[in-house]
């Protein structure tokens, strides 16, 4: 039992000398190329156009946030988890609530954790239609999907902005509640984003799903196996669109996801295809949940009036909190000494763990479906570098 | 000039100089290239020479160059496919490399 | 007529030249076309069109792409290390000068070289694949089965090993 | 059959290039130096500093307390304490911000200032034009520039505003029912002692 | 009337002449018949470039360029000034020459094409008895400049875009004849001026044309497709491929080279587009009887325009094949059909007019462009999926 | 998922592994088990495959750092001074070398239990910063490892590609470690905080100090240091 240390076979590659017939061609895709999302790059090993080897360079934003965050108080690390999906800033903000809650105890009032779960579900809706949207830009599709996805996404940043003052950088979350109610008229508004919703993913489905030509580009390319998925440490929509059953809203049962009826998709074939199929059905769910949510939310407090904003101090200890971030499972270690400031302050990026199998996946594919493969994997390299 | 005869000695130059490069270049793409120019030059012979000829009418020798320019892409393609099938064996396209029969 | 004729064949000549002189290789096909192009004009100016434009589809349009294909698949060093010339080069350049020498003593004595142009012959495209279909069908068909050959033999033999074994 | 899915997206965006000229929904875009979008209350950009009444530098609600400065995440304020005391709103004699600095280039309108402020003297002010060819000077906003009345305050944030207008004023209230009060004592004291000290200078000489 | 203004152009090019001593006129004439497709055309690019720009945007639900002039219609002029006053980089270690020559011969070969359109009554500049076969011989032309342009840069990734480009223009030439070839065999001609007599003529109010026949549509359609990638226009732009070789084989290019390059690509669009109304939708002829008193060239240009707007709307919809798929879509589609197209219009020739050829070639064409297309996507085992979820 | 039985069960496991329970006292309880570097990969297979522990996601791998501390105290001692025992007081530091600490937290999908975190300690933070690599085992500590050895310098052995992750390879440092200060020719804007550039200024004059001319010039060139403080004087 003991023998076998890896039973998920990485891929063996031969040295490049002796399978190399013809001379192979390296190109560096990144840090300046339009389909890395950001300042990233790929070292790619060509033979014609067909990926021999792949190495992905990390740290073009890097900023070192963790060491930022042990010198700032727990409050002060707040608005920095805005920065580092900066897609989904409100699920960031959450985690790291959730993490320092757990680290100190604090309970949360049931209104804040309605008004978590209604942003938090919103921000997955636009994580994953934006996703889809870059995902067909990558494609070449002229970013009409990308447009319409920005198109839906600007409503919900208006919703975010009313209620938290910025579009993206919200900083909404406190340590045992959220940091403003809803003002007036917000609910209806979004209501209203939620009731119109579905049109935008039927648009959306009659755009791309049955597309021959997406179906043909993104079928049986990238192909990731349960196994090695699980093996990975592939969070999120990623390790579903590969058939693992592992939802952390379903696992952890934070918050109050016990509440809402919803479903988890789980994927067949783990190619770019399923990844992107999970990933409207998960929209399609969300839209279950905020229904829900936003028929059921009670009125009172929306923080826990004993907490103090200013000398907040946990006690000596640690906690590792996590959510289901859309990206995929965003955690925050943290580690108290009884100061201001946090001893440890960690973060796990779903980004740059999905990334792990990046090569795996790319590795005697084309050019064209590198772009595709890590447009599937959904990265923001403002949480990758961190 | 620009009678029949200016028209032969272009084309017996061209001959030569496909001639020439055939003969003294090292790259066997090059060589296959002073081969095709060769045949070209034949075929602005039978150009040239049906358009002076008796019966321009008949077409005799647009019959002629169409058929050498079909033979000579073929030739171009099956050449081109030897040598990179002989590049694959030597790895190079140098005749004076390409000298032995074993490989 | 004549001056036209003089600019094409010094363009023709200095292309081929060219091909056969410069030492990159790409350098020697992007040349080799001009002088192609400018045997498919003197085609054209013989009033053989047809000819003319098959010359430059053939010849610009496939075999000077197939040999610059070649070029790159082969990864010929560019421009190509100093002995650009095959060892008996000397040799080779001593014979086709002789060849040219022949073959232009040849023509300027010939008597059937000096005659004058005959009036303009009526070509349509028509008369072509007329003659192709009835008078020439056999060629035709012989031509089509050679290209049959040549597109198989060719694939065959620059087809990667590595595809065979799949 | 193959190409249905082809055809099927084409409507769609041919539905979307008619709909562009019907629906407003469609096309959202704001065309932005001509029309903008509502004024949302609870927009921020940058912080500023409300005083009261007409005179900038007199009204200032901030006292100096540096809680801001500490608390601000990226370090972007800086203050330095006066030495003398000035009357606050509510008549209390307080420090005030000799220097009160704020590097919005490095400010990322996290709004903790705010939220730490026990004063309600630091907000978060709406306006985003702020481009400037000035790299430096112009975004280091200092006390001059950070100043902005408290009606403009009432103008981009009315609830806000209200609500921080009404402490005040029952501070006052209060503050005048002490000071009341206390010269009431005060007069009884006087009906019973004599020598009648006089009341005590509001200014901030003292220390 | 409407005769001198369908020929307006025609006569003032003679009246012109009629100024000119005989000896001059021949060139005068070539002169005055050249010079207006320089100047029409790269005009016609600048239009159709803020056409794109703008249906693209409300493709898009986007407004388009609307900043510079009214509905942004100098946006062509303000991109136009923009690139002639940008740098023109070169590459340190690139073919100076070669790099140089290459927008160059693009440009100038994208314009031997028009020699040959009709673009309208009397109004082509060579009335070439080969002109088909011309057009295509100037067309290969292209790939040399495409591939100078990526091969003199130096860069791995025009190399790749070069490459990829001559592969597909290659491959996708041959379908691309094969697919004029149904217009040639019924018009028995090479020339683009009977090619369009031919289907002058109209049965009731409905023209003659190509495309209203089972062979003519198909041939159409498959002309199109491989105009398309000929074109290098989305979803076949590959060379240029943005998101995955960035710019392909003119990465390398900037300021007015750059601008070449654009617009050799769009003269080539409009040139293979010209070609495809000329094989197929009756050249300038008007679509109906009774419009014959507008002007022939409007009729050209305005079917010119709506194939534009084709491609503007298939560009903004359509993701970008991948290079294996091109190829074997060239191979195992466009190829075969091509070939079976060829063998309907013979049929349709040899049989006697009536609904029965017209059942039977539609038949010929139709069965196996449906066998063909299940078999593409059997092959390729790709479908619809439906999904599960977890308990 | 008690962790005392877990640990009964590893111990059963695997023979001679020293195991820790490690408390936790904070709110959230999530204690944590200390293993010992030998037989940490055994310990690892076995909580990834014994059918009862099942935990197959490695989710989040961090490292910490436990600088080393410099106590004084003061200690009555017994010496010979001037020729007759005397009682003296004396300041006496001990310095505990401080080591590099990794924490894996494992869950399991298939039993949807966790987490369980489970920590190895290096020996020290230099010479002996060592630790087995668990990424064969879990492949998702692949990159996770590698930031840990970029940013706290701790070498994982038996790791299939160990690079710097964030920094760029000629990096020297460990910017994660406590005691790290961060150089001071990072582009510093000029801005009004006088005590950025003063701090900045301040340690480059240490530098300067404590280093001999050369790897000064290497770190930080003339021109760096003047253009502080220009921005300074602004």
């Amino acid at each position: 039992m003991i023998t076998d240390a890896s039973p998920a076979a990485q891929p063996e590659l031969e040295p490049l000398s002796e399978t190399s017939e013809e001379q192979l061609l390296e190109i560096a895709m990144g840090p300046q190329h339009p389909s890395t999302h950001g300042v990233f790059r790929m070292n790619v090993v060509l033979d014609g156009e067909h990926v021999v080897r792949l190495k992905p360079v990390f740290g073009y934003l890097h900023r070192n946030h963790e060491k930022i965050a042990e010198s700032e108080t727990y409050l002060g690390s707040m608005p920095y988890t805005d920065r580092l999906d900066y897609m989904c800033p409100i699920t960031n903000n959450w985690a790291y609530a959730l993490a320092v809650e757990k680290l100190a105890g604090i309970q949360v009032p049931e209104r804040a954790e309605y008004l978590r779960v209604i942003v938090g579900e919103l921000t997955r809706l636009q994580n994953h239609a934006c996703l889809i949207g870059f995902l067909m830009q990558d494609m070449g599709s002229s970013g009409t999907p990308l447009m319409y996805a920005f198109r839906e996404r600007e409503k919900i940043l208006d919703l975010f902005e009313s209620l938290t003052g910025a579009r993206m950088m919200c900083n909404y979350m406190r340590f045992g509640g959220c940091r403003v109610d809803m003002p007036a008229g917000w609910l209806e508004q979004a209501q209203n984003v939620v009731r119109e919703f579905p049109r935008f993913l039927d648009e959306y489905e009659n755009l791309l799903v049955s597309n021959e030509i997406l179906m043909e580009r993104t079928q049986g390319v990238g192909v990731l196996s349960k196994e090695l998925a699980i093996n990975a440490g592939m969070s999120g929509p990623m390790a579903r669109a590969s058939g693992v059953n592992y939802d952390i809203r379903k696992v952890d049962k934070y918050s109050i996801y016990e509440r809402f009826a919803f479903r988890v998709p789980l994927g067949a074939h783990g190619d770019v295809y399923d990844r992107y199929m999970i990933r409207f059905l998960e929209m399609r769910e969300s839209l279950k949940i905020l229904n829900e949510a936003m028929r059921d939310i009670p009125a009172g407090p929306i923080v826990d009036p004993k907490m103090r904003i200013r000398g907040f101090r946990p006690k000596p200890g640690e906690a590792y909190g996590r959510i289901e971030s859309p990206k995929g499972e965003l955690g925050f270690y943290l580690i108290s000494n009884g100061s201001l400031n946090p001893y440890r302050y960690r973060v796990r990026p779903p980004s740059l763990i999905n990334l792990t199998v990046l090569e795996d996946l790319c590795i005697g594919q084309n050019v064209a479906d590198v772009v595709a493969i890590l447009g599937s994997v959904d990265i923001v390299l403002g949480e990758v570098d961190r | 000039m620009s009678s029949l005869q200016s028209y032969l000695l272009l084309s017996a130059l061209l001959f030569s100089i496909g001639l020439a490069g055939a003969l003294t270049r090292r790259n066997a793409i090059l060589v296959l290239i002073g081969i095709e120019l060769m045949l070209n030059s034949a075929n602005l012979n039978f150009i040239a020479f049906w358009r002076y000829g008796p019966a321009p009418a008949k077409l005799t020798g647009i019959m002629f160059a169409i058929f050498s320019i079909s033979v000579a892409a073929a030739e171009a393609a099956v050449g081109l496919a030897i040598i990179l099938a002989a590049y694959r064996h030597s790895k190079t396209t140098d005749l004076d490399q390409m000298n032995s029969l074993k490989g | 007529m004549t001056v036209t004729f003089l600019i094409l064949a010094v363009i023709t000549v200095a292309g081929t030249a060219a091909a056969m002189g410069l030492r990159n290789a790409v350098h020697c096909v992007l040349a080799l076309t001009v002088g192609f192009a400018g045997v498919a004009a003197i085609y054209l100016q013989l009033d053989a069109q047809f000819v003319g434009l098959t010359q430059i589809m053939v010849y610009v349009g496939a075999v000077a792409i197939l040999a610059v294909f070649a070029i790159m698949m082969t990864h010929t060093p560019l421009p190509a290390k100093p002995p650009t010339y095959s060892s008996f080069w000397l040799l080779g350049s001593v014979v086709a000068a002789a060849v040219f020498a022949v073959l232009a003593w040849a023509i300027c004595s010939s008597a059937a070289s000096t005659q004058g142009l005959p009036p303009e012959p009526e070509v349509s495209v028509q008369q072509i694949g007329d003659a192709l279909m009835h008078q020439f069908v056999l060629p035709l068909e012989i031509m089509g089965l050679l290209l049959t050959a040549a597109l198989i033999g060719a694939v065959v033999i620059a087809m990667d090993r590595r595809e065979e074994t799949k | 059959m193959v190409g249905e899915g082809i055809l099927k997206g084409l409507v769609e965006t041919a539905r979307n290039f008619f709909g562009s000229y019907v629906g407003k929904d469609r096309l959202t875009t704001v065309q932005y130096p001509e029309e903008r979008l509502p004024q949302i209350e609870a927009a921020r950009s940058f912080p500023f500093l409300v005083y009261d009444g007409p005179d900038w530098d007199k009204g200032m609600r901030c006292v100096a307390c540096q809680i801001c400065e500490k608390e601000c995440p990226p370090k972007c304020i800086l203050i330095k304490k006066s030495a003398d005391k000035k009357p606050d709103a509510v008549g209390k004699p307080q420090f005030y911000p000799a220097v009160f600095n704020i590097d919005i280039s490095v400010c990322m309108s996290c709004q903790i200032c705010v939220e730490v402020c026990p004063f309600d003297a630091i907000k978060m002010d709406v306006d985003y034009d702020l481009s400037t060819d000035d790299r430096f000077g112009d975004l280091l906003l200092d006390k001059e520039r950070l100043a902005k009345s408290n009606e403009y305050y009432n103008a981009i944030h009315p609830t806000e505003a209200a609500a921080v207008d009404a402490h005040f004023a029952e501070e006052r209230a209060k503050a005048e029912a002490k000071a009341k009060a206390a010269t009431e004592a005060k007069a009884a004291a006087e009906a019973k002692v004599a020598p009648a000290a006089q009341e005590q200078p509001v200014g901030g000489e003292t220390q | 009337m409407t005769q001198a203004l369908d020929q307006i152009f025609v006569l003032t090019k003679q009246w012109l002449l009629g100024f000119v001593p005989a000896s001059a006129q021949p060139i005068c004439s070539a002169i005055l018949s050249v010079v207006p497709v320089l100047i029409g055309f790269p005009l016609l690019f600048a239009i159709t470039t803020w056409l794109e720009r703008k249906g693209l945007g409300r493709l898009q639900n986007r407004y388009g360029p609307n900043r510079t002039g009214p509905y942004g219609l100098f946006q062509p002029i303000a991109d136009a000034i923009k690139s002639l006053t940008k740098e023109d980089i070169v590459p340190l270690t690139a073919d100076h020459t070669v790099h140089f020559l290459a927008p160059v011969l693009l440009a100038a070969a994208s314009f031997l094409g028009y020699a040959v359109l009709p673009i309208g009554r009397n109004m082509v500049l060579v009335n070439m008895n080969a002109g088909v076969l011309y057009f295509f011989a100037v067309g290969s032309v292209v790939e040399l400049a495409v591939f100078m342009a990526g091969w003199s840069s130096r860069s791995k990734y025009s190399l790749l875009g070069a490459m990829r480009a001559i592969a597909q223009m290659i491959s996708y030439e041959v379908p691309l004849v094969l697919a004029s070839i149904v217009a040639i065999m019924q018009a028995g001609s090479l020339s683009t001026v009977a090619i369009v007599d031919k289907q002058a003529g109209y049965t009731g109010i409905w023209p003659h044309w190509f495309v209203f026949t089972p062979w003519g549509v198909v041939g159409f359609a498959l002309f199109m497709i491989a105009a398309t990638a000929e074109s290098n226009r989305s979803p076949f732009d590959l060379p240029e491929g943005e998101s995955e070789i960035i710019a392909g084989y003119y990465i390398e290019y900037s300021g007015f080279k750059f601008a070449l390059f654009f617009l050799g690509e769009y003269l080539g669009m409009f040139a293979t587009s010209g070609m495809a109304i000329t094989l197929f939708l009756g050249g300038w002829s008007a679509p109906f009887s009774f419009l014959t008193w507008i002007p022939s060239y409007v009729w050209f240009f305005a079917k010119l325009l709506a194939l534009i707007a084709g491609f503007i709307w298939i560009r903004g919809t359509l993701p970008r094949l991948r290079m294996d798929q091109l190829m074997s879509l060239a191979w195992e589609f466009i190829l075969p059909m091509a070939l079976l197209n060829m063998l309907d219009a013979g049929i349709w020739h040899f049989m006697p007019a009536g609904v029965l050829r017209w059942l039977v070639c539609t038949a010929i064409v139709a069965v196996p462009c449906v066998l063909l297309g299940q078999g593409l996507k059997r092959n390729k085992k790709f479908q619809v999926r439906t999904y599960q979820f977890a308990k | 998922m008690n962790l005392e039985t877990i640990k009964s069960e590893l111990e059963a496991a695997v023979p001679g592994c020293r195991l820790e329970l490690v408390a936790n006292p904070s709110p959230s309880g999530q204690h944590s088990l200390r293993i010992d570097a030998a037989h940490a990969v055994a310990v690892a297979v076995c909580l990834r495959d014994a059918p009862g522990l099942r935990f197959d996601l490695c989710s989040n791998v961090t490292g910490i750092d436990w600088p080393g501390k410099q106590t004084t105290e003061k200690v009555k001692l017994r010496k010979l001074v001037d020729g007759t025992q005397q009682e003296v007081e004396e300041l006496r530091t001990t310095t505990t070398p401080g080591s590099l600490e990794v924490v894996y937290h494992l869950f399991s999908i298939e039993k949807k239990h966790g987490p369980i975190v489970l920590r190895m300690s290096t020996q020290d933070r230099d010479a002996n910063a060592h630790l087995p690599s668990l990424t064969p085992v879990w492949r998702s500590a692949e990159l996770q490892e590698r930031e840990i050895f970029d940013l706290f310098g701790v070498v994982f052995d038996g790791h299939p590609d160990l690079r710097r992750l964030l920094m760029w390879d000629e990096f020297v440092d460990h910017p994660m470690r406590r005691d790290y200060v961060g150089p001071d020719d990072y582009e510093y804007e000029p801005t009004a905080h006088d005590e950025v550039l003063r701090r900045a200024n301040q340690h480059l004059s240490e530098a300067a100090a404590k280093l001999p001319s050369e790897a000064v010039g290497n770190q930080q060139s003339e021109t760096d240091g003047n253009r502080l403080s220009e921005g300074g004087g602004r």
